[in-house]
């Protein structure tokens, strides 16, 4: 299967009448780490929202050569792995077990299967001591490793993450960055963190107003002082 | 610093004051209100419905704890029920309350067990049924006007909370707990004063909403109510009507009740002069089954304390 | 900031809390039932109540005076009561008068009120042992397992993950609110604002909440969607209860319905 | 009068135990600029929490001269304005106006003295065409810069806050660290941005475990590394 992302001419109006998004266009190849940055309210959490449906606009949007329109969302879903900005809007069920075992028992697997699935997935995160801890007792960098587990359970093909590192402090935000390197899947990363970018992710795309306004190698769009400064972002 | 209290100072009725009569009937009225509630919440919200009434559910519980002060170091509460009936149309108001009132009574004691069909009867379905009933004439009657959201919610909120009052203290009263001549208007009367605390707050809530997201003020218009609705709204009404004239004879209430009898025991030390006559109450043939009671009450509490201390002292071996 | 205090839940090994929390949460309704049941002034059998809440007490590892302490909770409730000792008829034990009015006391009055603060007093503190020895996920479970709708469990589910959140919340803006409560008293103004005006004020801080609860279920809502979710909550099916917590659970029952009847035959 | 801050000796305990500030002492200057710094849990929010009575440990604190103890409150809480780290945390009224009014409204000012007033707060932060807005619809920075208003508004002789740049873009950053440099107030600033302490604030205060662990000229602490190393800091 093709683990990419097409987005193309994607426009969405808020219902208040904002244009979040005029027009996006791009293409993220099979395996790619691409870091998504912009100013706030640039329209990067909208367009996540995108990738598997939970918003709709005009404009078309395939995931994994699948086209997201209402009666593909369930095979999109589980191709798309979306972990949102806040921890607390991600974890929603009683236990850290239930939360990541959630994903798993929608996709209609036996008990048994979904055990291996949530086992596995908190190894991946180096949390599998916590499966019975209740969610919000939790640290938030503990938070937001759960969080990343309760998509890895899905095994999704796609990762996309709406500002993983905000809130974390710097060992916590190391640890993370080292995780996400370890893993294997195509990912999109929305972020003010240009530090992260510059480390992790070898392609930008910049949004400003609705619109990409650059999309490139890293090292040379964070070199690039006058579009930086054009769209409020600063040289890491 | 914050210590804010669970709940406001309000009528959680505690197990022990219902008798199973009225805790049983409540239970099943209760039962089938919440469950028409979740029929109704399920076609009209869909799959929104869990998230949405879940978090209300939290964001009211978390509302009861905001207060301000009033006169004479009390100070004003939101119970909730106006505001989610408000909002949110009352059938997802009655499950928001419902959730609510459970979790306080499960987790904190907040209110009883046996009791807590009655407690979502009375601070759920009647504080629900209630503002329905007068927000939806009012809105009516000003036929949709702006200034009459913050009216009726303001005439709403209050009523909501004096009828429930009333009709818990009418509850105790029928259980055989209390004496209808004095608590109902106790009760009535200290509402009054709760209620209007309540009715500025859901003034205040509603108009930040309307700045905020008027939107949200237009989900709960969305339905119109069921004939269900408005017949609850008579029963209670009617209620009202047998309860009020009772209510206004005695403006009192419960913390008033509270305060004087404090003082009463003081001055008067009235409970205390009572057991050095009877040694205890129902002496004779009872006497010596409390005594055997509490010798076989003993020897119970006893072996369980020395078998604990025993299974502690082997897994204490055990882990050496 | 963190809520922990809102968590009545301690956790243990002892012997309460390994029960299965359905037979804990039938138990406490069959015990919280009895008590109701039993006649006033059945004194034996309120020692015996006393007695087998004290053992589920001191078997819980709790510490009888924690759970003491949080009892005296729902004390104030009793003063509803109160009035009983003058209205109820009987021997009479003494009258006082107070301005206009003139009260007099019964030994039945007195009698009926001490009945029902104890029985609500055994009732409570059941009540707390199953909230402090069972998790709240646990609890859950047993709401499933004696027949609440999933679909509600799932609510309440949900509303306790978001109570921590929203009261931290809730506590913050009062926080926010006393900082910037200040003033300078030489200047002789009424200091405080209006009563209307800090009702308003409060309001608004409601009105903040419940917003942030709409937006917020909006939030959680697509991440449910995101991982699947239809409008039907599943879940795994709930385990067996063991054998020997039956036998138990049966026992107890049997022994409260005797407690309930001999003090029937012997009160009336 | 005389804009200091005065710590000595204070120790706070959490209800359930957590000894959060365990002998803190220090002094600070009319016209200081400070910055407190330290790593996660070292005790820096609950530090500031009691130069305003919100907390009230062992140990005296004075406040312009004022002692912090129940029955100053209302003027110690004139005097010294606190922004929280989180401006969701800080505006609860309806509208920006609204909010910037409600400390002089408290203090019993009339109408137009609270009008005057918030037109100058808000003019200080650059956000006069703002005041109808609802506080809730801006963006992070946007909020960030009313909270500060709505303490400006209360005329406080000392401004205390709580990781005011964290969650800003790196534009809504800049214009912030301008703002607060013009303004002439005492100033306590906690936060983990060390790059903006070399900026802005010429002294540092270093928390570690409840206790100061460093305190002295900005330059110097952060040439430091060792002392850096020590408490979970790096040199920006
Ligand atoms: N629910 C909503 N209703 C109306 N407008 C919205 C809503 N959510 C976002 N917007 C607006 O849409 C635009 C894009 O917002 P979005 O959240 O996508 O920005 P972002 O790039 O993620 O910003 P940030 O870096 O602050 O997260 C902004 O102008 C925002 O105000
Ligand atoms: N409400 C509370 N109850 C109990 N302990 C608390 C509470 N708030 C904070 N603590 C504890 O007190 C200590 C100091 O916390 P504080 O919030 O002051 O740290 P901080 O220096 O502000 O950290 P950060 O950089 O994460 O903001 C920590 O160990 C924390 O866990
Ligand atoms: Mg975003
Ligand atoms: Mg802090």
């Amino acid at each position: 299967m093709h683990h990419t992302i097409q987005v193309q001419e994607l426009v969405f109006k808020y219902p208040d009448g904002t244009r979040a998004l005029d027009g996006v266009s791009f293409h993220i190849a099979p395996g790619e780490k691409v870091a998504l940055v912009g100013p706030n309210g640039a329209g990067k959490s909208t367009l996540i929202l995108h990738l598997n449906g939970i918003l709709q606009g005009e404009g078309t949007v395939c995931v994994a050569d699948i086209p997201v329109v209402e009666k593909n969302f369930a095979r999109v879903r589980a191709a798309v792995g979306l972990v949102f900005q806040d921890p607390d809007d991600q974890l929603f069920s009683p236990t850290v077990f239930d939360d990541v075992a959630f994903g798993p028992i929608y996709q209609g697997l036996d008990e048994q299967q979904v055990r291996a699935r949530v086992e596995h997935a908190l190894h991946a995160v180096h949390m599998q001591d916590y499966a019975r801890r209740v969610s919000h007792h939790l640290s938030v960098g503990q938070k937001k490793r759960i969080s990343i587990a309760t998509v890895l359970s899905m095994q999704p093909e796609i990762l996309v993450l709406d500002e993983p590192t905000a809130g974390l402090d710097p060992r916590g935000r190391r640890d993370l960055i080292r995780l996400l390197r370890e893993l294997p899947q195509t990912m999109l990363i929305a972020t003010h963190d240009l530090h992260m970018v510059q480390e992790l992710l070898p392609r930008t795309i910049v949004m400003d107003g609705g619109r990409v306004v650059a999309d490139g190698r890293t090292s040379e769009i964070l070199n690039d002082d006058a579009l930086l400064n054009a769209h409020g972002l600063e040289k890491p | 610093m914050l210590s804010a209290p669970l709940s406001p100072p309000l009528m959680h009725i505690p197990d022990g004051f219902l008798s199973i009569l009225v805790s049983v009937v409540l239970w099943i009225a209760t039962i089938g209100i919440v469950a028409v509630s979740l029929q109704r919440v399920n076609r009209d919200l869909g799959e929104r419905q869990v998230p949405l009434m879940g978090v209300l559910a939290a964001a009211i519980f978390a509302g009861q704890m905001l207060n301000f002060p009033v006169a004479g170091g009390t100070s004003g509460h939101l119970l909730g029920a106006a505001l989610a009936t408000i909002l949110l149309g009352p059938y997802a108001a009655v499950l928001v309350m419902a959730c609510v009132i459970g979790v306080q009574g499960l987790l904190f004691q907040d209110g009883g067990l046996l009791a807590m069909g009655a407690n979502i009867f009375n601070m759920g379905i009647v504080g629900v049924v209630v503002t329905h009933f007068l927000y939806r004439t009012l809105r009516n009657l000003g036929s949709g006007k702006r200034w009459t959201i913050f009216v009726g919610g303001f005439a709403s909120a209050w009523l909501g909370v004096v009828t429930a009052s009333l009709i818990t203290a009418l509850e105790l009263a029928i259980s055989g707990t209390t004496a209808a001549n004095i608590a109902i208007p106790a009760m009535g009367g200290v509402h009054v004063l709760i209620g209007f605390g309540e009715a500025l707050i859901t003034v205040g809530a509603l108009a930040f909403l309307y700045f905020t997201r008027p939107d949200l003020l237009k989900i709960g218009e969305a339905k119109p109510a069921g004939r269900a609705v408005w017949l609850a709204g008579l029963v209670i009404a009617l209620a009202i009507a047998v309860a009020s004239p009772l209510a206004s004879s005695f403006p009192d209430g419960l913390e008033w009740v509270a305060e004087q009898q404090g003082f009463l025991n003081n001055a008067h030390n009235a409970p205390y002069q009572i057991i050095p006559d009877y040694v205890f109450p129902g002496i004779g043939n009872a006497a010596l089954a409390t005594i055997v009671a509490g010798v076989i009450g003993t020897l119970v509490v006893g072996g369980v304390a020395f078998a604990l201390a025993y299974a502690r002292r082997n897994r204490s071996v055990v882990s050496n | 900031m963190h809520v922990h205090f809102l968590d009545p839940f301690h956790n243990g090994t002892s012997l309460i809390h390994r029960l299965d929390p359905r037979v804990k949460l039938v138990f406490t309704l069959a015990y919280i039932v009895t008590a109701s049941l039993l006649p006033f002034g059945a004194w034996a059998a309120y020692v015996l109540l006393l007695a087998i809440v004290l053992s589920v007490e001191l078997a819980s590892e709790l510490g009888i005076g924690y759970v003491l302490r949080r009892a005296l909770l729902a004390t104030p409730f009793v003063l509803a009561a109160v009035p009983l000792i003058f209205t109820v008829p009987g021997t009479l034990l003494f009258t006082f008068s107070l301005g206009a009015w003139t009260f007099t006391a019964s030994l039945e009055g007195v009698e009926r009120l001490l009945s029902i603060a104890f029985k609500s007093w055994v009732s409570v503190q059941m009540a707390i042992v199953l909230a402090a020895t069972t998790s709240f996920p646990n609890l859950l479970m047993a709401m499933r397992g004696i027949g609440i709708p999933r679909l509600l469990v799932a609510i309440v589910g949900l509303m306790w993950r978001y109570i921590f959140v929203l009261v931290d919340q809730a506590l913050r803006l009062l926080r926010a609110r006393a900082a910037r409560s200040g003033a300078t008293p030489e200047m002789g103004r009424r200091v405080g604002g209006s009563i209307v005006w800090r009702a308003q004020t409060t309001g608004g801080m409601a009105g903040n909440l419940l917003m942030r609860g709409f937006e917020r279920g909006d939030r959680i809502y697509a991440a449910m969607a995101a991982r699947g979710y239809d409008g039907e909550v599943r879940a795994f099916p709930l385990p067996q209860v063991p054998l020997t917590q039956w036998f138990g659970l049966g026992a107890a029952i049997f022994l409260f319905a005797l407690i309930l009847l001999f003090s029937i035959l012997i009160v009336g």
